[in-house]
């Protein structure tokens, strides 16, 4: 039988890949915005198996929400990533280093 | 007059004018004059303080209190007793020479200086007023801020330098007090001196705010080993800013000394007064030392000061041995007294005397001792006035030097007899730092050439030197009246020492 | 009947405000109106001290004893500014103004060229306000405002020609030294404050000290734990040391000589007669104080008696022509304070009195002499001079029997009384003390005659050149200008003084003779002091002493008879030996002592020893201090702590790389220690 | 193990998997996929919590839109197959171990080895709605200023998105017919007067 | 469950307004020319100052707060006071980013509506009474803003800051996300009330102290406060300086008002636990903060590390979870970002075309070129520091108060190390401004906006001002929280 433990599980493995995906990539900018989408899908694992369990809908409406300000996010990131190759011919990680110290 | 909130037009007066000399001092000759006036107004304000106050009856007087914040109780709250009152005509009449001896020096940007002079003086003038710890620390570290203007401006090749380390030194040191001060708010519910006096404090609360407050205004006076700030700040500071400087910001800690560590640590005082003796005995004869070998005057005066300084802070704190262990108010009283006559004779001494070194540095634009000497032969007056001053430096009767510095050693021996003979040793080193300060710049032969052709004393300089004279010798020659107008205040804060509080 | 509290004032202000006037408005007055105010104000004030001494002697005039004003008021301390005017202080009033008046008038021919003619006579006038507020006062405030006003003027007349190099040296040395005499004395005035009925009042204090309730001799205080010291031993000791410092006892003695940079006038004025007298009279002004202490009065009488010995041994050595009086002066001052410490108090006032006029002679002597010699002050490039200055010689000579103690002058009563008081005391170091002074008077007498023959005696060994550009009467000020002229080379013949300034040497001739044969009964042995001075019962060596007195002619007489005569007449024959008669002597003993010589040529090398320690060790102490601890230790924590951030800002914002990964794994791990950190704090909650 | 518990591993391995390989390989456009990967089985493990409304909104938005968006962009942008740099090796250890750690950390706190929550019937079965009508009435009911909210963002996203990528080509010479046909003559041609030599020029 | 009732319009009538109006900006400004942008900036102004007058005018008495849409929205004191600040700050940087945008042709209608948008997401941030609606407020306010930061295309470090704050921003919305999705699954519900009042009796407290963490390590990030601090100083120093003085103000005040709500509003119950986590916080944050500021020499990045350690400061506020506390840190927060904006703003005012005047050396001499701003920067960086009797300098006692109320009396005297060392970096603007010689003596050529230069002007006065007179302002944060 499924159950909670499962999900969470889940989620906390997704969340965790999602998250050393950030900061372990060495590649380009894109993959990043990918993890993000990763670690936003652990979520609404969350939040779905915990409306689930509560028989509560307002978890599952919270996860429409999430996809919603996801597709808008994924819009304006990219967005931003085709600024910034435009200026650098580069969106490789390892070059965005201009602003520091 | 009594429905005239004297303490406030004393503050605002100058305040207001530092705003109106920014706005039309565009030309250097208005600044000038427009300083002037507002400084001689001050000063004419400061006149019915000193009439009107009622130095018999003693206290607090001109009280002002006016909620400003009221969630926390903080008040707007002024207040003069006599040490108030003479610290206050003190600053009145230290700015008015000020801007009058500035008026030569300063020719770049002249109506900012004299809005910092003018707004420091306000702000000087709120400290000796305020009763209102939150209000006292507003105008103690306000203070800073001009000052770090005058010096960073106007100041010599290191300016920079020593302005930033005026201005971190002394906020490191008043920081800490702010955090006292906010415990003593949560303690009280208010910020009222008089409240924080009166809360009972058990000795760790105690020992924890004595230090707060010791760093705070050990950094001010300055004491050593935390008085490195001050030789630098000096000897970068224009000429009218070390007057000032010296004169007055250095009182501020002293005064801070009699309003916050003696009445609301008294205890804490007790047990670590000798950690401030210690510092002050140090201060006498290591700076003496420091003194006697300084090659820059100005700097040299700077070191004299913190060994002068050093005897407030021995009289202050003397006192409480005196009165709790000797049982001796007499002599604490006479201690306290002495640190305040001191406070008022080192104002008009080192403020003179860096007036003095002004006036030369005028002239050659330097204050490297070895580019002088022999300045008598060609300026007479002026070697009679550092002459005189020199004289009160070294603490000569008849001189304002002696008095405070007499009280203080007759203090101390009523404690401890090795203490008033360290502090007395004063006698000899001062002596030996000043008279061979004198020797080499005002006596001997011209050797500079550039010396040759100086110029005696002008109106102007004869004006700020003779008023200074005129002090120097009026509180040495005939102190009474200022010891009367400080006595009543005086033994109030003596009786509150025999309180304890835990 | 009182004395009139307005003629007092009269004799303090006059000095004052003629000082005043010839100070600040020199140049609207004018020489001749600055030294006319200041002559008409000593004048004025030595008239009214006569008055007040006359009034006070033989007018039935009670002692004056009243506040002018308070000084300061705190508690029950308080500080009065008074005048205590009983026989000793007038005593001391018309000495101080005589001898200022005669320098006053002197001073017009002596420093008829200076530039600084107006400052000068301020400076004097001054002086004599100081001395008078020193020996007027009824208070310990005021008597040390009197203490250190004549130390200033002092220091500012020794420098007064500022431009050499050594004045303004010794002014300071001066200042510094009795500045270390002050130290003590300050320390005392406060154990006064403190143990002696709390005030400062002279009434007041001596009143509490001989008060047998109190019982002050025996109160002792330990300030060093467990070694209890008498408090009248510590008081009287702190006190005694600001007197070795005015009065230039050994080992504070140092600045005296050096002071001799200043114009002649004020070595007679200030550094012979009156200033550096004022210790003794602070002494003998505090007698009840010191007769509580057997300890202090010995170590008085030590001093002193070292002091009279060995600087008059200096004295021997010296060629330059003031100095030599100079080493006399430090060798009589400690003839009085060893006066004072066998507890003859008034044989040592007495002493200060007869001293003061020959002393001032042979210092006023010495200036003409001087001013002869186109400042010249070498003795060795001077001799037979008594032909162009008669007046001179004559009364230099008068001076020398006097200080020599010739019968009959002046300074041999007060010298010999004080040599019998000490013969009859049974102090600790009487015996010593009875050594040394019957030592100095063999070398006074020694040193004295051989001023005068080196001077005036014997062959001149200077040579005039008669130039023909005329040069003014030299004055001390244009001694430098002078250098090119080879030693002992004069533009002019000697001759003598303007009669500004003989007279002055006459007039004080006269009491060089006279004073001591007039004043001795009553001073010594009548009442004369009255209650000024305090004298124990088992130490009134002059009591005894009394019972032997049979009139001041008898003593003369009887004087031939003592040791005293026949040392100081050994001392003559010998001077008179050597330096008349056989010069060569003096080099081949010279040689033949070559290491006492050494020894007092170099002065003990007191001086190169305090210039070694204190000046260059100070000095050193001070730079180390400076360098080691303000800049090295102080700043150099500050600065460091400061380059320390700013060193660390510089390493630690690498960490901010620019790299997106490193932002995001920064931000893991501040989440994980988050974490962690709440795991453990849960646990702990919910355990 | 029943059947659900069956396919509950099997889509979550799948999912995590797949997520591995989204943040290590290489070629983002493979990386793409397995993202697709990620959701879809994802979707399918919804299923399994009987959000059937989301699962299927999870495919449309994501799988639809958003990774073709992501596609496209990688295509428009040409990026290069990434090299792996050699900090990757270097440090990935400690990213292992930092991750390793915080999961650890995670499943702690959430205690999943004690957890035993029952689970209940479909509420939305319960309500006799189906799983959308239980989400809508929610969500237009309870939900509704998050939604107009949520509308904004879109709105910001559309705004935002416009002048990032909207560019004015300068340097691009077009025609402007209207301007061709109300052309005049002096628009044409300007006879200029000037002197034959400069002035100041000096001759030679 | 409650169906929708038109009272609910009233509460937000003031965002209604505002969005109204920005709706019709984004219609209006598609038909006007760019020298017409004047219109757009008057009507965004305009929009901006309607708002607040509904906001004030709409303001609940004290301790009536209401809550609209089945609690998805409050409004009480707190808000009010929040959205009153956020408007004028929002407004304020609409005057001080004109003439900066201008010269660099970048002042387009999307400018504004960003703006616009953004501050709208604050005002319902800082309304949130549910996890979702906080959520939404927060991503409104955050995309908007990761637009504003990359606005100026053809720059390579605008673009650069904008990708690491658009990729850090979502790992932070995520981490909150998941924290969210744990209390979430720990109470049963979203709404902050709810959450609140069920905080004693949850069956799993664990998942709360876990959700806890994630919740504050978002909220940290939109603080600035370290370690999640990394994103700050990159793009405040790489986003255009018009777009740094709006992102640098009001987004602090609304983060203040996200902790506030999500920490006290709902998490209150939990204080034990986030008021220790908030003190580590702010110790990293002001030691960071200070200590990274030291080295720099780009004045917009300096002020960027200062912010993260003046967000140290605001966390002092919170550690005693009082009211007092609370109320502390809004005054500080609205201190903090009244001050902050002259300092961007001057940055802005000086910059030219072609000149970012970015570097602190391009302060030099400033008071020699122009005494007045020269002073007013002066006065800003002096109330940064927290010298009295500047603004500045009351907010620091407050949050001090707060702090030593709360017994945190370590953390306090920590705070104030660090303050002492912050103060060396604000004197050395204030030393290049005076003290150092300008290379470029003439007079400053002031830009032509002149409302720019009054405003400028009177904030940095209202500095002084609210220095002497902080108290009505004070009261009126107390009120917000019922003190």
């Amino acid at each position: 039988m499924i159950t909670l433990a499962h999900f969470l599980t889940l989620g906390a493995v997704l969340f965790c890949i999602a998250v050393a995906g950030i900061f372990i990539n060495r590649k380009n900018v894109i993959v990043l915005l990918m993890c993000i989408e990763l670690m936003l899908l652990a979520v609404n694992t969350n939040f779905v198996a915990f409306s689930r369990f509560l028989g509560d809908p307002s978890g599952q409406v919270f996860v429409f929400f999430i996809l919603t300000v996801a597709a808008a996010e994924a819009a304006i990131g990219l967005a931003i990533l085709v600024v910034l190759f435009r200026n650098r011919a580069t969106i490789d990680v390892t070059d965005i280093d201009t602003l520091k110290g | 007059m009594a429905q005239w909130p004297l303490l406030s037009v004393l503050i605002w007066l100058p305040i207001a004018g530092a705003i109106l000399v920014l706005g039309l001092g565009r030309d250097p000759r208005v600044a000038r004059w427009l300083s002037v006036l507002v400084a001689l107004a001050t000063l004419a304000a400061s006149i019915p303080l000193y009439l009107g106050y009622d130095a018999a009856a003693g206290g607090m007087q001109f009280v002002e209190s006016h909620a400003w914040i009221d969630a926390l109780k903080v008040h707007y709250a002024l207040a003069a007793d006599g040490i108030s009152v003479a610290l206050i005509v003190l600053t009145t009449f230290t700015s008015v020479l000020v801007i009058v001896g500035s008026w030569g020096p300063i020719d770049k940007r002249v109506s900012q200086y004299m809005a910092a002079m003018l707004a420091l003086e306000g702000m000087l003038i709120g400290v000796f007023a305020a009763t209102d710890a939150l209000l006292f620390y507003v105008f103690f570290e306000a203070m800073l801020i001009p000052m770090f203007i005058i010096i960073g401006i106007w100041g010599g090749p290191r300016r920079v330098y020593a302005t930033l380390k005026f201005f971190i030194y002394t906020f490191l040191g008043s920081i800490f007090m702010l955090i006292g001060l906010i415990y003593l708010h949560m303690k009280t519910g208010e910020f009222s001196l008089q409240a924080f006096a009166q809360a009972p404090l058990d000795a760790t609360e105690q020992a924890w705010l004595f230090f707060a407050f010791l760093i705070a205004f050990a950094i001010k006076v300055p004491m050593w080993p935390v008085h490195t700030w001050l030789p630098d700040a000096h000897v970068e500071a224009p000429t009218g800013g070390s007057v000032i400087l010296a004169a007055i910001m250095l009182k501020v800690g002293g005064y801070g000394f009699i309003r916050f560590s003696l009445p609301i640590t008294p205890d804490a005082s007790q047990e670590y007064a000798w950690v401030v003796i210690a510092m002050s005995l140090v201060a006498v004869v290591y700076i003496g030392y420091v003194a006697l070998v300084q090659d820059d005057m100005k700097k040299l005066i700077a070191y004299s000061s913190i060994a002068h300084m050093a005897f407030v802070t021995l009289g202050l704190f003397i006192a409480l041995a005196l009165v709790r262990v000797h049982g001796n108010p007499d002599a604490a009283r006479l201690g306290v007294q002495g640190a305040m006559v001191q406070m008022i004779s080192h104002g008009f001494v080192s403020g003179a005397m860096f007036s003095c070194i002004g006036v030369l540095y005028d002239r050659l634009h330097s204050r490297m001792i070895r580019d002088y000497g022999g300045v008598v032969n060609v300026m007479p007056w002026f070697g009679a006035f550092f002459v005189l001053f020199a004289m009160a430096n070294c603490g000569l009767p008849g001189t304002s030097g002696f008095v405070g510095e007499f009280m203080v050693i007759l203090a101390a021996f009523q404690d401890n007899v090795w203490i008033a003979a360290v502090a007395a040793f004063t006698l000899i080193i001062g002596a030996a730092y000043t008279l061979w300060l004198v020797k080499r710049v005002i006596f001997g032969e011209v050797t500079n050439p550039k010396v040759a052709k100086f110029k005696d004393l002008d109106a102007r300089e004869w004006i700020v030197l003779g008023s200074f004279a005129a002090a120097v010798l009026a509180v040495g020659v005939y102190p009474k009246p200022l010891t009367d107008l400080m006595d009543s205040s005086v033994l109030q804060i003596v009786n509150a020492l025999m309180l304890s509080k835990a | 009947m009182t004395l009139d509290k307005n003629i007092l004032l009269v004799i303090v202000l006059a000095p004052l405000v003629g000082a005043v006037i010839a100070g600040l408005f020199g140049k609207r007055v004018g020489r001749v109106g600055a030294h006319g105010v200041t002559i008409v104000g000593v004048a004025l004030s030595c008239a009214l001290s006569m008055h007040v001494l006359y009034q006070l002697v033989w007018g039935g005039a009670e002692t004056f004893n009243e506040n002018l004003y308070t000084w300061f008021q705190v508690g029950s301390t308080s500080a009065n500014i008074g005048f205590l005017i009983d026989r000793l202080t007038a005593m001391m009033m018309v000495v101080v103004t005589f001898v200022s008046l005669m320098v006053h008038v002197y001073t017009i021919g002596y420093m008829a060229d200076d530039d600084g003619y107006q400052r000068f006579f301020s400076y004097i006038a001054l002086f004599t306000f100081s001395m008078l507020m020193l020996v007027m006062s009824n208070n310990f405030l005021q008597l040390f405002f009197g203490w250190e006003a004549v130390g200033l003027v002092s220091y500012l007349l020794i420098g007064f020609w500022f431009k050499r190099p050594t004045a303004i040296f010794a002014n300071m040395k001066a200042f510094i030294v009795n500045r270390v005499g002050d130290f003590g004395f300050l320390l005392g005035i406060a154990g006064v404050l403190m143990w002696f009925g709390g005030s400062l009042d002279y009434g007041t204090v001596f009143a509490h000290a001989q008060d047998p309730a109190v019982d002050m001799g025996a109160r002792s205080v330990e300030l060093i734990a467990g070694h209890p010291w008498h408090v009248a031993t510590v008081v009287c000791i702190c006190l005694f040391i600001g007197a070795m410092g005015k009065s230039a006892q050994v080992p504070l003695h140092v600045w005296l000589p050096d002071s001799m940079e200043g114009p002649t006038p004020i070595s007679a004025l200030i550094h012979a007669a009156t200033m550096v007298t004022a210790g003794i009279f602070m002494v003998a002004r505090m007698s009840p104080l010191f007769e509580l202490s057997e300890t202090a009065l010995t170590f008085v009488l030590v001093i002193g008696a070292t002091t009279a010995l060995f600087t008059g041994l200096i004295g021997v050595v010296q060629n330059d022509i003031k100095r030599v009086v100079a080493y006399s002066t430090l060798s009589q001052l400690g003839y009085m304070t060893v006066a004072l410490g066998v507890s003859a108090y008034s044989a040592g006032v007495f002493h200060l009195m007869t001293h003061a006029f020959f002393k001032a002679l042979l210092f006023l002597g010495a200036g003409s002499v001087i001013i002869a010699m186109h400042h010249e002050q070498d003795m060795r490039h001077m001799g037979g001079l008594r032909k162009y200055m008669p007046v001179t010689w004559i009364t230099m000579w008068i001076g020398s029997l006097a200080l020599a103690g010739a019968p009959g002058f002046a300074g041999f009563y007060s010298k010999d009384a004080i040599i019998e008081a000490v013969g009859e005391s049974h102090r600790v170091g009487a015996g010593y003390a009875y050594f040394c002074v019957l030592a100095g008077v063999f070398i006074t007498a020694l040193y004295s005659f051989r001023l005068l023959y080196m001077t005036f005696h014997g062959k001149e060994r200077f040579v005039v050149e008669h130039a023909s550009h005329s040069h003014g009467h030299g004055h001390d000020a244009d001694h430098a200008g002078h250098g090119h002229h080879a030693p002992g080379h004069l533009e002019h013949a000697p001759k003598e003084s303007p009669w500004v300034v003989t007279v002055p040497l006459v007039l004080l001739a006269i009491p060089s003779v006279v004073i001591g044969f007039l004043t001795i009964g009553p001073m010594l042995f009548g009442d004369y002091f009255g209650q000024a001075i305090f004298v124990h019962e088992a130490n009134n060596v002059l009591g005894e002493l009394g019972h032997e007195f049979h009139g001041a002619l008898a003593m003369a007489l009887h004087g031939f008879s003592q040791p005293p005569f026949w040392i100081a007449l050994a001392g003559f024959a010998a001077a008179t030996w050597i330096w008349l008669f056989q010069p060569s002597i003096a080099d081949k003993a010279e040689n033949a002592l070559r290491p006492l010589h050494t020894l007092l040529a170099n002065k003990y090398w007191f001086d190169s020893v305090y210039q070694a320690v204190f000046a260059r060790g100070g000095v050193a102490l001070g730079r180390g201090l400076w360098r080691g601890g303000d800049a090295g230790l102080i700043d150099g924590a500050i600065d460091g702590s400061a380059s320390f951030i700013d060193q660390l800002s510089a390493i630690v914002r690498r960490v901010q790389s620019g790299y997106l990964y490193h932002y995001a794994f920064a931000m893991i791990l501040g989440l994980i220690l988050l974490l962690g950190g709440s795991w453990w704090l849960f646990t702990r909650i919910a355990a | 193990m029943t059947f659900e518990l069956v396919c509950f591993y099997f889509f979550g391995a799948v999912a995590a998997i797949a997520a591995l390989a989204v943040i290590s390989v290489k070629n983002p456009v493979v990386a793409a996929l397995n993202l697709v990967l990620t959701f879809f089985s994802m979707a399918c493990v919804w299923l399994l919590a009987q959000a059937e409304f989301l699962a299927v909104a999870l495919v449309l938005v994501y799988v639809g839109a958003v990774m073709v968006l992501f596609l496209f962009v990688v295509m428009m942008l040409d990026v290069d197959f990434a090299p792996v740099r050699e900090g990757f090796v270097r440090f990935l250890p400690v990213g292992i171990v930092v991750a390793v750690v915080m999961l650890a950390e995670m499943l702690m706190m959430i205690g999943v080895r004690t957890l035993q929550v029952p689970v209940s019937a479909d509420p939305a079965a319960l309500a006799g709605m189906s799983n959308m009508g239980w989400l809508g009435r929610t969500l237009f009911r309870d939900f509704l200023l998050p939604f107009e909210v949520a509308a904004l963002i879109l709105t910001v996203g559309l705004i935002a998105a416009i002048p990032l990528t909207l560019r004015k080509r300068t340097g691009i010479k077009t025609q402007n017919p209207g301007r061709q046909v109300m052309v005049r003559r002096e628009d044409r041609i300007r006879l200029v007067k000037m002197d034959a030599v400069k002035k100041g020029e000096a001759t030679p | 469950m409650m169906s929708f009732n038109p009272n609910d319009l009233v509460a937000i009538l003031p965002e209604l307004i505002l969005l109204g109006a920005t709706c019709a900006i984004l219609l209006i400004d598609l038909f006007l020319k760019p020298s017409q942008r004047d219109f757009t900036h008057w009507m965004s102004i305009g929009a901006l100052a309607v708002a607040a007058c509904f906001v004030w005018h709409g303001a609940p008495a004290p301790g009536q707060g209401v809550s609209a849409f089945n609690g998805m929205f409050l409004h009480d004191g707190i808000s009010v006071v929040l959205k009153q600040f956020v408007l004028l700050m929002s407004g304020l940087s609409l005057f001080y980013g004109r003439h900066y945008m201008r010269e660099r042709q970048l002042l387009i209608g999307e400018y504004y509506l960003l703006i616009l948008f953004a501050t709208l997401g604050m005002m319902l941030l800082v309304s949130a009474g549910s996890l979702i609606s906080a959520y939404l407020g927060l991503e409104l306010l955050a995309l908007s803003s990761y637009a504003l930061v990359a606005l100026n295309r053809d720059s390579s470090v605008s673009a650069e800051a904008a990708i690491k704050y658009f990729v850090l921003g979502a790992l932070a919305s995520g981490l909150l996300l998941y924290g969210m999705s744990m209390i979430y699954g720990a109470t049963g519900t979203l709404d902050l009330a709810r959450i609140s009042a069920s905080i004693g009796q949850v069956e799993h407290p664990g998942w709360l102290a876990f959700g806890l963490i994630f919740l504050i390590a978002g909220i940290a990030f939109k603080l600035g406060a370290a370690p999640f601090h990394m994103w700050l100083p990159d793009v405040y120093q790489g986003a255009p300086t018009a777009i740094t003085v709006f992102i640098g103000s009001a987004p602090k005040l609304a983060a203040f008002g996200l902790a506030y709500r999500l920490l006290e509003g709902g998490l209150g119950g939990l204080s034990e636990h986030w008021t220790l986590m908030l003190a580590i916080l702010s110790v990293f944050s002001l030691a960071i903060g200070n200590l990274f500021a030291i080295a720099q020499s780009n004045l917009k990045r300096m002020l960027a590390y200062s912010t993260i350690s003046h967000v140290g400061f605001l966390l002092l506020g919170f550690v005693g979870a009082s009211p007092a506390g609370f109320s502390a840190a809004m005054f500080y927060a609205i201190s903090y970002s009244l001050t902050a904006a002259v300092a961007f703003g001057m940055i802005g005012l000086l910059a030219r075309k072609g000149f970012e005047c970015e570097e602190i050396d391009d302060f030099k001499g400033l008071n020699q070129r122009s005494p007045w701003y020269a002073g007013i920067m002066a006065i800003a960086m002096f109330s940064l520091a927290g010298v009295p009797p500047l603004f500045g300098f009351f907010a620091k006692l407050l949050v001090l108060k707060a702090a030593i109320d709360a017994g945190f009396l370590w953390l306090a005297i920590v705070a104030i190390v660090f303050a002492i060392i912050g103060i060396y970096y604000y004197l050395r603007v204030v030393k290049v401004m005076y003290f150092d010689a300008a290379a470029d003596t003439s007079a400053l050529p002031l830009p032509t906006d002149v409302p720019l230069r009054w405003v400028i002007s009177l904030n940095g006065l209202a500095l002084i001002v609210l220095g002497f007179a902080w108290g009505p302002l004070f009261d009126w944060c107390n009120r917000a929280f019922g003190i």
